[in-house]
């Protein structure tokens, strides 16, 4: 595509950021040309939001060159960087919450004729310009963000992992919009820790490691290998699990769930869960595995059907039930999981003191030794531990599993624990579920990436339009047979 | 219109609420009329202005404490400016006043990164210091011609009070409501990280929503002075009332969501209340813990409703 | 006599003062000694000016046939006093005057109770010297009154100083730790006036061991105590009786009945009580009253004026 | 606040005095201490000796010992910004508190003639837990916004204090010896109240810190879904905290009635703002999760020296009120530039 030698749109050299003692950025460099796709990797905490957030102008750059179209830039707000021409797309979404659509559109002043084209585009529909924000799905969110950023005709496009909340549909619809941008003249930067999203999109990857650029290279075939090098400064990939053999689950389940009903999103779950397995759960977005995992965790009540932990009927008023019964929830958006500006030590401690009971003086010795061996066992970065908001993405992510990790699991429910994290932590958790299921427990495992089903699960269960539709022995499964379950084809397929 | 019906039934549960308490009212003493009405409006005054400038604050995501402070600074100096100048000029300036004593207050809150509370907590005993340096003891003198403004009933059954409020918190809010200024307000209140990230000039927009609650609270001791023709450095006690009215006005603590509309009718609510307890000649101790009682009621009235909004 | 079953209406815009509460309880007993006040409406809160306003247009609207009100200012009220007189209402202030014509009045003179007090003070640390004055609540009335009293009698003395002047805001603990501070400076002087916040003034020098000086105070039941009980403490009360109430309700009675006094004002001169003079003394032992509550004051009637007994007002029922 | 201004603070370099802000960032009462001492040093400035323990006054050895009655004063205020850090841990408030100090304070010196010290205080008591309980209810199971709560309890608890007075106009009061000798008493020249309040202290901070109802403050001050997650039920620990808030404003009342020695319907009334003062000048946020109780008692103390200056210095009552409040904002403003927090 656009050949680089061009006059850049964006250049940045040298930018430094520090948060206190954590120096999230210390050498960032960054060059777009026109119609090129660059992707920015590294691992999590790396750097790259911040580096985003001071292009934006977001965030102040203790020290660094920023080159707009090769004049110098003081990008002093995210205003200024629009009117540069300099539109981002954040990690967290950016709309208004109490505003309807159409009033968070008048604010950024975007057209709202190109606005519901890119909508359109995008492949969201139903959605009313007098919807609060607040009442969206987090996946229309990330859609109407984008929508947002397009229809402001920007020439460089800023995307953070925009696609880590999307269902496969949804990520297609991205990848080929974003394509066509670039292929209309404009600079696109693009994070995502998915490599078939960079392979099938990017021009070029740019890597982050411990703030610093380490490299910038072609995307070619067999790219991922060397990025992933860069990245972790080691070369690392992803096994695949070896297929062992198939297992055999007898006895009273963990958990059984019997015609689960959630008006009006699940008609019919139903499913047992064994001590031992860990089973995985294949739906696109908002079939009702949301839902699911609510009635599980004790947020909210089941409108039909039973529950049975170990053989027991159970009812759960509160997640402190479910939590009495055995069953641990790691939520997907760890903002609802973390106390940002405590310490990495209180955060993981929280469930040692829910009960009136553990109200009275800590127990320090016991609690000091499970906290650090859940720190250890997930090898939880520990810099900036005083308070988590300062932990990166990856970390805070880790921190919401060694909670349950210190606490001890009997029954894991991870909603997809891996929603933007990068390959090395990704490779560090699925080895842990798989070792706490061989140590008995029973993880139910949500994730949106279907790749990773064969690596952690032993079987799965497909939720298509708020049913159980299909269990598929998940150490083999292919890919595409996922996929194909997850779309609700299995019937189809099993007829051809 | 299902939705429009949905956003605003908290206003509408407050006007039914209104209307009945008028007929009882009425039924307590047969006589209550057009007089009657026109003492609620003028005893409504001061903290209907008091109310909506507390409102816009609590829009942005804020509160200002110093609001009881501030109107009595703007009525010491209407007075005391009337005393040597005309009405024109010193309403003027006293709208001034009001203006810059709020944007004071919302600098202050940006630029010291002190919260809101704390700030006008603080800017509370300063506007009251303020003012009885203005004037040690009540005096000044208004004129009578803006007395006149808010008496009587010009269209019969409408007092002209409830006119001259409605004129007023018309002309500031309606303007700015429907623009990017109204929208940036309701923003900053509804996520100020987001809105920053979407280009609104954050600091600027609270400094504006604080100012605007000055500018209020400069009617509303133009108000108090229209009303008892003196200026009088003391606060009263308009600044829990207007928490309160707020609240049950609809308008979410900790900022995005409401109006002005329900406030005020909230304001009219409490006055009409302690009408009926005045006129059914209910013990005054009594009084105050049904005002309590009420208060506390019809916000957990609410937010059992909510919760359960939110839960069907 | 019975001429008829009257509804009077009572505005009062500070709660949860004893003085305050001894004027409604006189009022309330007052109101059922009369044969002929069938109804007592009350309208008692803490709030400002535009508040009475909003309180006396409902006693209006109640259809009162008097109002007696203890003005937050004596001009501020006007236009609902008018309208109240226009409509045949008769209107009694107590405690400070009012500006409406045609409103009467039944003061407590407040001006010459600071004046009073003052002038016995500065006599008795012989006519000059430092004095410490402690006011009330600074920009109300009351307080305004007595300071031009105050300065009336300094006026007088002229070898007097006033070597600390504060606001106590009319509240107990403030005053005392005021005092507590003054006392901490070292700094000398001989004489206190206080308004209204008075026993916890002897408190504090008890307290801190320093010696007493003279202190002149109201007549607040726990002062007056002290005035009794406490050895070497040279002191005075200025009566400033709450029950200036009850004798407005029974001028209120007596106008709705047609027998209006020839003035409309009428002043309820404060006395002096001290404990620096044998007869003095037994004035004290006479008024005291250990069971009253220590913030009411203990003249708790005005003779020629009100006609409830001492268990009557203390019930505080009507 | 957006990220923006975040950034000066903590920017770049990683230069002494940087490093010095970050340590006090940590350990928030040392600043704040060496400003209440630097009060101290301008007050003795302003007035040769007051500091100064044990002086000859006019007529001989007097023992107004001004940092006793400093601490005198400062206890009560403190007692009632324990009230609001714990509350303000959980971003919420007590504005009852005062109310309910004056509530306590005067049933019990109106009761204690009539059935007995004893049973006296501990109805006393017993009506701060009980509007404690009340506001527990309303925001931990209702959940209506605290600052409302309160403020609804308060003015229902002033009504009934109004209500109830009027039935012990003439019973007379008797305030407790015990509270008299706390109140006014002293032990080498410190105030005897302290025997209450270090114990007290001493368990508050033992509260916050080392027990998991404390931890569990924090929790849901910070992130109460999170806290939900991990199987906390928060009406639970909302009822116990307002209650023992209730249970601290009584006992503050308490100590205040042996103080004051006057049963005043408004006693304590005047303590409210002041103690939320102490409590964000101490470095407590109101947005939750974040405050100390140390800092609080400092921030009463600094209040304490801030009004004797201030009442020494005869200005205007105007200029005096202005000042107070100035000098609140100054403090917090310059604590939050210099540690960075909120
Ligand atoms: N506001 C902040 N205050 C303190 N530290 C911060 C802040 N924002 C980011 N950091 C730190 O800066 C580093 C880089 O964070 P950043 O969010 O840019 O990483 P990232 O590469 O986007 O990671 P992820 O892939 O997990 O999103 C991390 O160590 C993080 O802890
Ligand atoms: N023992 C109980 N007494 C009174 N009410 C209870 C009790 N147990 C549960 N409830 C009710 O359950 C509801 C939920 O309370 P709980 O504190 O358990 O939830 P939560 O953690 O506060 O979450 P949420 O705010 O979503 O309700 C409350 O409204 C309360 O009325
Ligand atoms: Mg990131
Ligand atoms: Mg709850």
């Amino acid at each position: 595509m656009g050949g680089t030698e061009q006059a850049t749109l964006l250049d940045a050299t040298g930018v430094a950021k520090s948060f206190g003692a954590v120096r999230a950025l210390t050498d960032a460099s960054l060059h777009v040309a026109p119609g090129e796709v660059v992707a920015l990797m590294g691992a999590n905490g790396a750097g790259k939001s911040t580096f985003v957030k001071i292009l934006t102008g977001a965030l102040k750059p203790d020290a660094g060159r920023v080159l707009i179209r090769g004049e110098e830039a003081h990008v002093g707000s995210p205003a200024q960087a629009r009117r540069s021409g300099l539109v981002p797309v954040y990690q967290e979404p950016s709309l208004i919450p109490d505003l309807d659509v159409a009033d968070n559109l008048r604010l950024g002043d975007t057209p709202r004729e190109a606005f519901l084209h890119w909508v359109h585009e995008l492949g969201i529909k139903g959605v009313r310009m007098d919807d609060m924000i607040a009442d969206l799905p987090l996946a229309t969110l990330r859609i109407l963000d984008l929508a947002r950023a397009l229809a402001s005709e920007p020439d460089v496009l800023l995307l953070d992992e925009l696609t880590a909340a999307l269902p496969t549909d949804l990520v297609e619809n991205v990848l080929r919009v974003v394509r066509t941008q670039a292929d209309e003249g404009r600079g696109v930067i693009y994070i995502s820790h998915r490599f078939t999203e960079i392979a099938e999109l990017c021009d070029s990857a740019t890597v982050l490691r411990d703030g610093k650029t380490v490299g910038a290279l072609k995307i070619e075939p067999g790219v991922e290998d060397r990025c992933v090098e860069l990245m972790l400064g080691a070369k690392l990939s992803l096994d695949r699990r070896e297929a062992g053999a198939a297992r055999v689950n007898t006895g009273v389940p963990r958990l059984r769930a019997r015609d689960i009903a959630i008006a009006p999103k699940v008609s019919n779950v139903s499913f047992e869960l064994y001590p031992g397995e860990v089973l995985g759960v294949v739906a696109l977005e908002g079939q009702g595995q949301d839902e699911v995992f609510d009635v599980l965790s004790g947020h909210v009540k089941p409108t039909g059907g039973t529950l049975e932990v170990d053989g027991t009927p159970m009812h759960f008023g509160h997640p402190a039930d479910a939590i009495a019964a055995g069953l641990s929830f790691v939520p997907g958006d760890r903002a609802h999981a973390l106390l940002r500006e405590r310490s990495v030590r209180e955060n993981i401690a929280l469930p040692f003191s829910a009960r009136i009971r553990d109200w009275g003086p800590l127990k320090g010795r016991h609690e000091k030794q499970r906290v650090d061996h859940a720190i250890e066992k997930l090898q939880i970065d520990t810099r900036a531990q005083g308070e988590v908001q300062r932990l990166s993405g990856g970390n805070q992510q880790k921190v919401t599993i060694g909670r349950w990790l210190a606490h001890g699991v009997e029954t894991l429910l991870l909603f997809d624990p891996t929603r933007g994290i990068d390959v090395r932590t990704k490779r560090q958790i699925y080895p842990l579920v798989r070792e706490l299921a061989e140590q008995g427990a029973a993880v139910l495992f949500y994730t949106s990436e279907l790749e990773e089903v064969p690596l952690a699960c032993d079987r799965a269960i497909v939720i298509f339009n708020g049913r159980v539709v299909d269990v598929i022995d998940a150490a083999d499964a292919s890919e595409e047979a996922l996929m194909r379950a997850a779309y609700g084809l299995t019937e189809e397929s099993a007829a051809s | 219109m299902n939705r429009r019906l949905q956003k605003h039934a908290w206003t509408l549960g407050l006007v039914l609420l209104l209307a009945v308490l008028m007929i009882v009212t009425k039924l307590i003493q047969p006589s209550f009329g057009a007089t009657g009405l026109e003492s609620l409006a003028r005893a409504a005054l001061p903290f209907a202005f008091a109310t909506v400038a507390m409102a816009i604050v609590v829009i942005v995501g804020g509160i200002d404490l110093s609001i009881a402070s501030m109107m009595a600074v703007c009525g010491v100096t209407a007075a005391v400016l009337m005393q040597s100048m005309g009405v024109v000029p010193a309403v003027a300036i006293t709208l001034v006043v009001g203006l810059v004593m709020g944007a004071i207050n919302g600098t202050l809150i940006v630029v010291t990164r002190v919260p809101d509370i704390v700030v006008t907590l603080a800017m509370l005993f300063v506007w009251e210091g303020v003012a009885l340096l203005i004037l040690t003891s009540p005096g000044g003198t208004v004129a009578p011609g803006l007395r006149s403004l808010i008496s009587g009933a010009m269209i019969p059954g409408v007092p002209n009070a409830l006119i001259f409020m409605a004129a007023a918190v018309a002309l500031v809010w309606l303007p700015i409501r429907r623009s990017k200024l109204g929208l940036s307000i309701y923003a900053v209140g509804s996520d100020e990280l987001a809105a920053f990230r979407s280009g609104i000039n954050v600091a600027w927009t609270k400094i504006t929503a604080y100012g605007l609650a000055g500018l209020l609270s400069a009617m509303g001791g133009l108000s108090l002075i229209m009303l008892t023709g003196i200026g009088e450095p003391v606060p009263g006690p308009y600044l829990l009332a207007s928490v309160a009215a707020v609240v049950l006005g609809g308008v979410v603590l900790g900022g995005g969501r409401g109006g002005l509309l329900g406030p005020i009718i909230a304001v009219f609510v409490l006055r009409i209340i302690r009408t009926i307890l005045t006129l059914a000649a209910v013990d005054p101790n009594v009084t105050t813990i049904v005002e309590g009682v009420i208060m506390v009621a019809v916000v957990m009235l609410g937010a059992v409703l909510t919760y359960r909004g939110a839960r069907g | 006599d019975g001429h008829g079953n009257y509804t009077i209406g009572v505005s009062n815009t500070v709660q949860g003062n004893g003085w305050r509460e001894q004027m409604i309880c006189a009022m309330r007993a007052q109101a059922a000694a009369e044969g002929d006040v069938e109804s007592l409406i009350v309208a008692h809160r803490n709030t400002d000016a535009a508040g009475q306003l909003e309180d006396l247009n409902n006693l209006i609207e109640a259809g009162v046939d008097a109002i007696v009100l203890n003005p937050a200012n004596p001009d501020a009220l006007n236009s609902a006093l008018d309208a109240a007189i226009e409509a045949g209402i008769v209107v009694v202030a107590v405690d400070a005057g009012v500006s409406a014509e045609g409103a009467y009045i039944l003061s407590n003179n407040q001006e010459e109770y600071a004046y009073l007090g003052a002038r016995w003070l500065f006599e008795q640390i012989g006519g000059e010297g430092d004095v410490v004055y402690m006011r009330g609540i600074a920009g109300v009335s009351a307080d305004t009154d007595r300071d031009n009293g105050f300065r009336r009698a300094l006026e007088e003395y002229p070898n007097v100083n006033v070597v600390h002047e504060v606001f106590t805001g009319w509240q107990q603990d403030q005053g005392k730790q005021q005092m507590f501070d003054f006392l901490a400076t070292g700094i000398p002087f001989d004489g206190v006036w206080t308004s209204g916040i008075d026993n916890v003034i002897v408190d504090a020098f008890v307290e801190s061991g320093a010696p007493l000086v003279p202190i002149v105070g109201a007549d607040n039941a726990g002062f007056v105590q002290y005035l009794n009980d406490i050895e070497g403490f040279t002191g005075a009360a200025v009566t400033n009786p709450g029950s200036v109430g009850g004798a407005g309700i029974a001028l209120a009675v007596d106008i709705l009945n047609g027998n209006a006094p020839e003035e409309t004002t009428v002043l309820v001169d404060p006395v002096l009580w001290e404990n620096a003079t044998p007869e003095g003394q037994e004035t004290i032992a006479g008024a005291l009253n250990p069971d009253l509550d220590p913030e009411w004051p203990v003249s708790v009637s005005i003779p020629g004026w009100t006609d409830y007994s001492m268990e009557e007002i203390i019930a505080c029922e009507g | 606040m957006s990220e923006q201004p975040r950034i000066h603070a903590d920017a770049a370099v990683e230069t002494g005095f940087k490093r010095f802000g970050r340590y006090l960032a940590d350990n928030p009462v040392i600043p704040l201490i060496a400003f209440l001492l630097l009060l101290v040093v301008v007050l003795e400035i302003m007035r040769p000796g007051i500091v100064t323990p044990f002086r000859a006054g006019r007529d001989g050895i007097i023992s107004t010992f001004w940092v006793g009655n400093l601490i005198k004063f400062a206890i009560p205020l403190a007692m009632l910004a324990a009230c609001q850090v714990l509350t303000m841990l959980t971003a919420g408030i007590d504005m009852s508190a005062g109310i309910l100090a004056t509530v306590s304070a005067f049933v019990c010196a109106t009761l204690a003639p009539l059935i007995g010290v004893t049973p006296a205080v501990m109805i006393a008591l017993g009506t701060g837990v009980v509007a404690g309980l009340v506001n527990g209810f309303g925001v931990g199971i209702v959940r209506v916004h605290p600052l409302i709560m309160t403020l609804g309890t308060g003015l229902i608890a002033t009504g009934c204090l109004q209500v109830y007075q009027r039935f012990v106009i003439s019973t007379g009061t008797l305030i407790p010896e015990t509270l008299v000798w706390l109140g006014t008493g002293r032990t080498a020249g410190m105030p005897n109240g302290l025997f209450v309040f270090v114990p007290f202290a001493a368990a508050v901070l033992y509260l916050m810190r080392f027990t998991g109802f404390g931890r569990l403050l924090f929790a849901l001050g910070s992130n109460e879904a999170a806290a939900k997650l991990s199987g906390v039920r928060g009406w639970q620990v909302y009822l116990a905290l307002y209650a023992l808030s209730g249970l601290i404003a009584a006992l503050a009342g308490l100590l205040y009635l042996g103080m004051i020695r006057t049963p005043s319907l408004s006693l304590a009334n005047p303590l409210l703002l002041p103690s939320v003062a102490a409590a964000v000048i101490g470095g407590t946020s109101i947005f939750g999760g974040r405050g100390s109780f140390a800092g609080a008692i400092v921030g009463a103390l600094i209040l304490r020296v801030i009004d004797t200056m201030l009442t020494l210095l005869q200005m205007p009552e105007g200029a005096r009120i202005a000042f107070f409040g100035l000098i609140i904002l100054l403090v917090t403003a310059l604590y939050v530039r210099i540690t960075g927090a909120r």
